[in-house]
């Protein structure tokens, strides 16, 4: 079986036009709170998401909106509800980490490793309920070490739960490189519990495609879980105005207030340990360094890549197209949000 | 009507539900062999074991609730409710407000909670404030086996999470397990009243949220709950013959309180004296006291409650927990005062 | 004295315990980022990151305190608490009375608490009444940088488990990463004196237990902490042009909760409000008017808390967490009935 | 490097008639609550601690009682402790299933998995207390699916804790079999974490001797954390008056207590799925035969395979010298008691 790179295209890159429309919308100050977008990761909800059918259950972390867009959630009610709306997806009490739609099945959580034993349990319900019916349960490499995620595995091998745990791996746990914190390989982690374990390229849609097929196609069969572990790159930050990025963006004004600190705790007294001190500070140079380069200085644009698939002609018109569409939610958002005030 | 113990009427309003209603399943550690009687009738599909996973299954049976089961969720002892505290905090109790009311956790969790059999602090907590202390969940806590069947089909045909608290001093088989019951040489305060009673077939229906005044009186109310409820009779006993007059009503559902009872009773007596097995501190009694606070009932108000991590052995425990020696004492400290 | 922000003046604190006692380490998400200014000094042996494995690391907590470490453990926002409860409910805080008092646990856990920058309901809750309802631990609150500094270092100091949660409106840092201050279009509601302030270097150790009466007064006495009490101060200066005057109590300590101070208040204005951040049921305010009860105090008594799952708009959130619309109307009401 | 099998076969013999004195005092209902015994698992205690030493950590699971016996724990404050005296280990506020010893640096909880987190912390300690210092972590197979041991297992990994995780895999959880239940194996469970695992026969205690003196070594070199899987057998059931073992010590009682109410079920209306309830009552009836098989059949005594291991003079001194001391514990224990009352 092929992919139709055309769709999965279009796909990605709705989602790109929609993350890319609620950062404007955050930078404006129209959002509250934090906002953690999914770009980067459309080739990873593209590709597993092709597979997902009709009654199929979606458990989400806080990069929620990527696969509620896939999966055809109303865009026009999620920028509502972002907008802190009555008319919105959840009536403005759930906001972007907390978007809930019961016709899809689909439910987030900001509880970092919560959507393992969410979509455990849409998978338990579909075992009961729905003939084939499948939960993909979508997670960071972050949450991988969280112990309710660890355990949902071990509980969907032995319950044979229809479930594919799906981990957008970026190495990065907001400011922690989750190499530096994480023991062993992740996919030999989730084999080690009994089930499969695929390790893509995230950045490429096909790999995901092809990987997923294999998972979905398992767990319908009653087969049981499976993982997919598919690397991609965090190009925006943690989160819209992540600090660190910030350094990159404003190097004056961010260093005048993350260095004169650094520089104190530097000289404290007792000064024995001055020369590891600057260590230190080599460190938090580093760390930064490396999170505002993921940024600016990544070629791993998922999009790129699937529009190399297919033909420029056929890029450009789907381009439109999601554009087209992001815009108008976006402007009956608005004028429904302009009517309310 | 049919005699049953209080475990007994919890089974078999279960097992009316599971009769009843296919989405009904349960789930837990060893309910294979401690639902054995469910287990027989409806296999290991309705009747499944889990592994040592809390969180895992507890927050599976969040989503399962969400996507159309209902489950019953047994998390054997109440205690053990810590290590899968997030999907009872932040998962179950507030799907229905984030979704701006669209989405609901028809779920119950089954837990067995107190003490007074030697197991120690760690397996003989109530909790029942600690649950309560969160908006979105009820929690019930019956004391006598008509209540506990009634409550139970209440709790599964709630359209929202219903923690299910079971005394393990009122079932018989938890006491047998984990009291060590089969030695003829150790004994527990069992209120027999409690442990056995007529119960009807198909049982009735108590709503989640009433209290009931068990015993009527005059001279001060005990609003209590659980094996309280008992000892507060007991006490009561003690103290007519001691030209004391006390009230005593069940609670039966910590949240949301019957605010009505509660504040009639205190109103007509005018002293409340809350019996609650349950930790003294940022609890049901302290909620007790504000809902009187609030309505504008000043009352006498006094609370034997547990006051201390809960002492292994037993003289320790006697004295740790409600007694009737400290109710007593207490109702007469608080209609002197 | 130093002009410090809130933050400053609890990393303040925490630095000197650490420059002057080696047995204090902290750890947890993100601290070498988090607190990189102690990173910068003590290095990552001692300012250690963690994975997301808060049970994990809040349990080895209450190892390495009980080997002799004074392990300060990051949780990051409270909300998480929820998936390492049984290291605090069954664990930290049993550990003295289960040992018969011959081993105890000088662990603190810093986490951030509250709402008020629109980041929803499992981000902004204060759960200091649920943390409080279990007997063995502390938990303070503090409401201004002194103050913070001073319990800081208590609960460092402290021999027995702590619970220090920081408000989010008064950490800039926090705002800014989480309210996404970054924005000028945005804006919150920080109380100006609390966010900065004077602090003594070294800071002042503030005694855990102890309230503060911010403002005298004789009409009602308001008792809150953290973010309330500022609300408070606004909303007496209102009350006042309308004529009446309020006493501020800054509660600082949740648990154990000064008795001393909010009877002596309540018995001299004769009514209570209490201001509290969290939820309404089960927690703070209720124990608050248990105490008064068991005191004997017979007062008017009211609560402005958090009523509902915390909604992610603004202006329902503004309406959700106590405001001084809502004290100064608890506030008339409570008086003229 | 060889055991010294007469102190590993001393110590064993110690546990088993420790463990022995307390089911008689429990029988006698001088012990209130539940009662877990290590007996079964003495092999596996004595293996692993004989390369203990002063100022190491000991965290402990619900049968924590052998590894106290083993590490030295006075033993009329443990049995007074039982007894609920306030002379004992802790004052009777703990119980036998949290017992403590600060002077051992052991403590116990009865929260199944939470002596992973505890022995980090044991460890974590020693990093910076004790030079080559380390922490045991005893829990059973059951435990190996508890989310926080299992994220302890990546903890320790990543901080490079000298901790040495031993699983008592008795292959049950009360009445749950855990191969029904446990997904994979657990040994590759804790290698894909990253750290070495061993599986023994932990009924054999040269084997887990060896396992352990590689982990330990491990640790105490600043390597960080290692796992030891000892298989052995649960002799006691699950703990004293298991009533499914019951069924076989009293079979016609147990079973009039137990039968009515299965065939009722068996017979509930509607009766159509008659046939498979027949199923469901004979797996409730494999599974007492197998628990109470454990106890009545089990030829893999540690015990005697210990005891084949040096010369039978030894062992009937060694047996004496046990016997003598836990009487001796155990009448000082009850005189205390006496004089208290
Ligand atoms: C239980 C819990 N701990 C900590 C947090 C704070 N937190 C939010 S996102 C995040 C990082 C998650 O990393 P990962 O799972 O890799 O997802 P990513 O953000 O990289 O997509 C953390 C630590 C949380 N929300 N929940
Ligand atoms: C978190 C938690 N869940 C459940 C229990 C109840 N419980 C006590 S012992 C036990 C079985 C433990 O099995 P295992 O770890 O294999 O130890 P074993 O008893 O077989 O030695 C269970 C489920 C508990 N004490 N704690
Ligand atoms: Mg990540
Ligand atoms: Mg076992």
């Amino acid at each position: 079986m092929k992919p139709d790179f055309e769709k999965l295209y279009f796909q990605m890159a709705r989602i790109r036009a929609f993350e890319e429309s609620l950062a404007r919308l955050w930078r404006q100050g129209l959002i509250p709170g934090e906002m953690h977008l999914g770009i980067g990761e459309e080739a990873i909800v593209a590709g597993v998401l092709d597979h997902a059918r009709n009654g199929d259950g979606l458990a989400l972390d806080h990069r929620s909106t990527p696969p509620l867009v896939a999966r055809g959630v109303d865009l026009t009610s999620m920028i509502l509800e972002m907008l802190g709306d009555e008319g919105g997806l959840c009536g403005g009490w759930g906001g972007h980490m907390h978007l809930f739609s019961r016709d899809h099945l689909a439910a987030s959580s900001g509880i970092v490793g919560s959507s393992a034993p969410l979509g455990a349990g849409f998978a338990l319900a579909a075992d009961y309920l729905k003939e084939g019916g499948v939960a993909f349960s979508f997670f960071g490499d972050g949450a991988a070490n969280q112990g309710m995620l660890l355990e949902t595995f071990n509980l969907a091998v032995a319950w044979k739960l229809p479930v594919v745990f799906v981990c957008k791996d970026n190495n990065w746990a907001i400011t922690t490189r989750s190499s530096a914190v994480t023991g062993g390989s992740l996919t030999r982690r989730a084999r080690s519990f009994g089930m499969p374990a695929y390790r893509v390229n995230g950045t490429q849609v096909e790999s995901v495609w092809s990987a997923a097929l294999k998972a979905v196609t398992r767990a319908r069969a009653g087969k049981g879980p499976s993982f997919i572990l598919a690397r991609c790159c965090r190009m925006e930050g943690h989160f819209l105005g992540d600090p660190l990025v910030r350094v990159f963006e404003e190097p004056v004004k961010q260093t005048m207030e993350i260095a004169p600190p650094l520089i104190r705790a530097l000289l404290a007294k007792p000064l024995a340990a001055a020369a590891s001190r600057c260590g230190h500070v080599g460190y938090i140079g580093r760390v930064i360094a490396t999170l505002g380069g993921e940024k600016y200085l990544t070629r791993r644009d998922p999009i790129s890549h699937a529009g190399g698939l297919i033909p420029e002609q056929a890029r450009d018109r789907l381009d439109r197209e999601a554009e087209l569409e992001i815009r108008d939610a976006l402007a009956a958002a608005l004028e429904r949000k302009e009517r309310h005030a | 009507m049919h005699e049953m113990t209080f475990a007994e009427a919890i089974d078999a309003a279960l097992e009316r539900a599971m009769a009843d209603d296919e989405r009904v399943i349960t789930f837990g550690e060893d309910v294979t062999m401690l639902r054995r009687n469910l287990y027989v009738r409806f296999g290991p599909r309705r009747v499944r074991q889990a592994p040592i996973s809390e969180s895992a299954f507890l927050g599976a049976g969040v989503g399962a609730a969400m996507a159309g089961l209902r489950p019953v969720v047994e998390i054997m002892l109440v205690d053990f409710i810590a290590v899968a505290f997030d999907a009872l905090l932040n998962e179950a109790s507030k799907v229905k407000a984030f979704s701006g009311g669209k989405w609901n956790v028809p779920l119950v969790v089954r837990a067995a909670c107190g003490g007074g059999y030697g197991d120690g602090g760690q397996h003989e907590q109530c909790l029942w404030g600690l649950l309560s202390g969160m908006p979105g969940i009820a929690v019930v806590v019956p004391s006598n086996p008509p209540d506990a069947a009634g409550l139970m089909l209440s709790a599964i045909q709630s359209d929202d999470p219903v923690v299910f608290l079971e005394h393990k001093l009122l079932s018989d088989y938890w006491l047998d397990y984990l009291g060590g019951a089969s030695r003829k040489s150790v004994s527990f305060d069992v209120p027999d009243s409690a442990a056995r009673g007529k119960v009807d077939v198909p049982p009735v229906v108590v709503q989640i949220g009433e209290a009931r005044v068990v015993s009527p009186g005059t001279d001060l109310s005990i609003l209590s709950l659980g094996v309280g409820v008992h000892r507060s009779l007991e006490a009561r006993e003690m103290l007519l013959k001691e030209g004391l007059n006390a009230e005593v009503v069940d609670l039966r559902t910590v949240t949301p309180l019957d605010i009505k009872i509660v504040t009639e009773s205190a109103k007509k007596t005018g002293r409340v004296l809350v019996v609650d097995e349950d930790y003294i501190g940022f609890g049901l009694s302290g909620e007790v006291a504000a809902v009187l606070g609030e309505a504008g009932v000043k009352c006498g108000f006094a609370r034997v409650c547990t006051e201390s991590v809960i002492p292994f052995a037993r003289h320790l425990e006697d004295e740790a927990l409600p007694n009737t020696r400290r109710i007593t004492g207490a109702a007469h400290h608080l209609c002197e005062s």
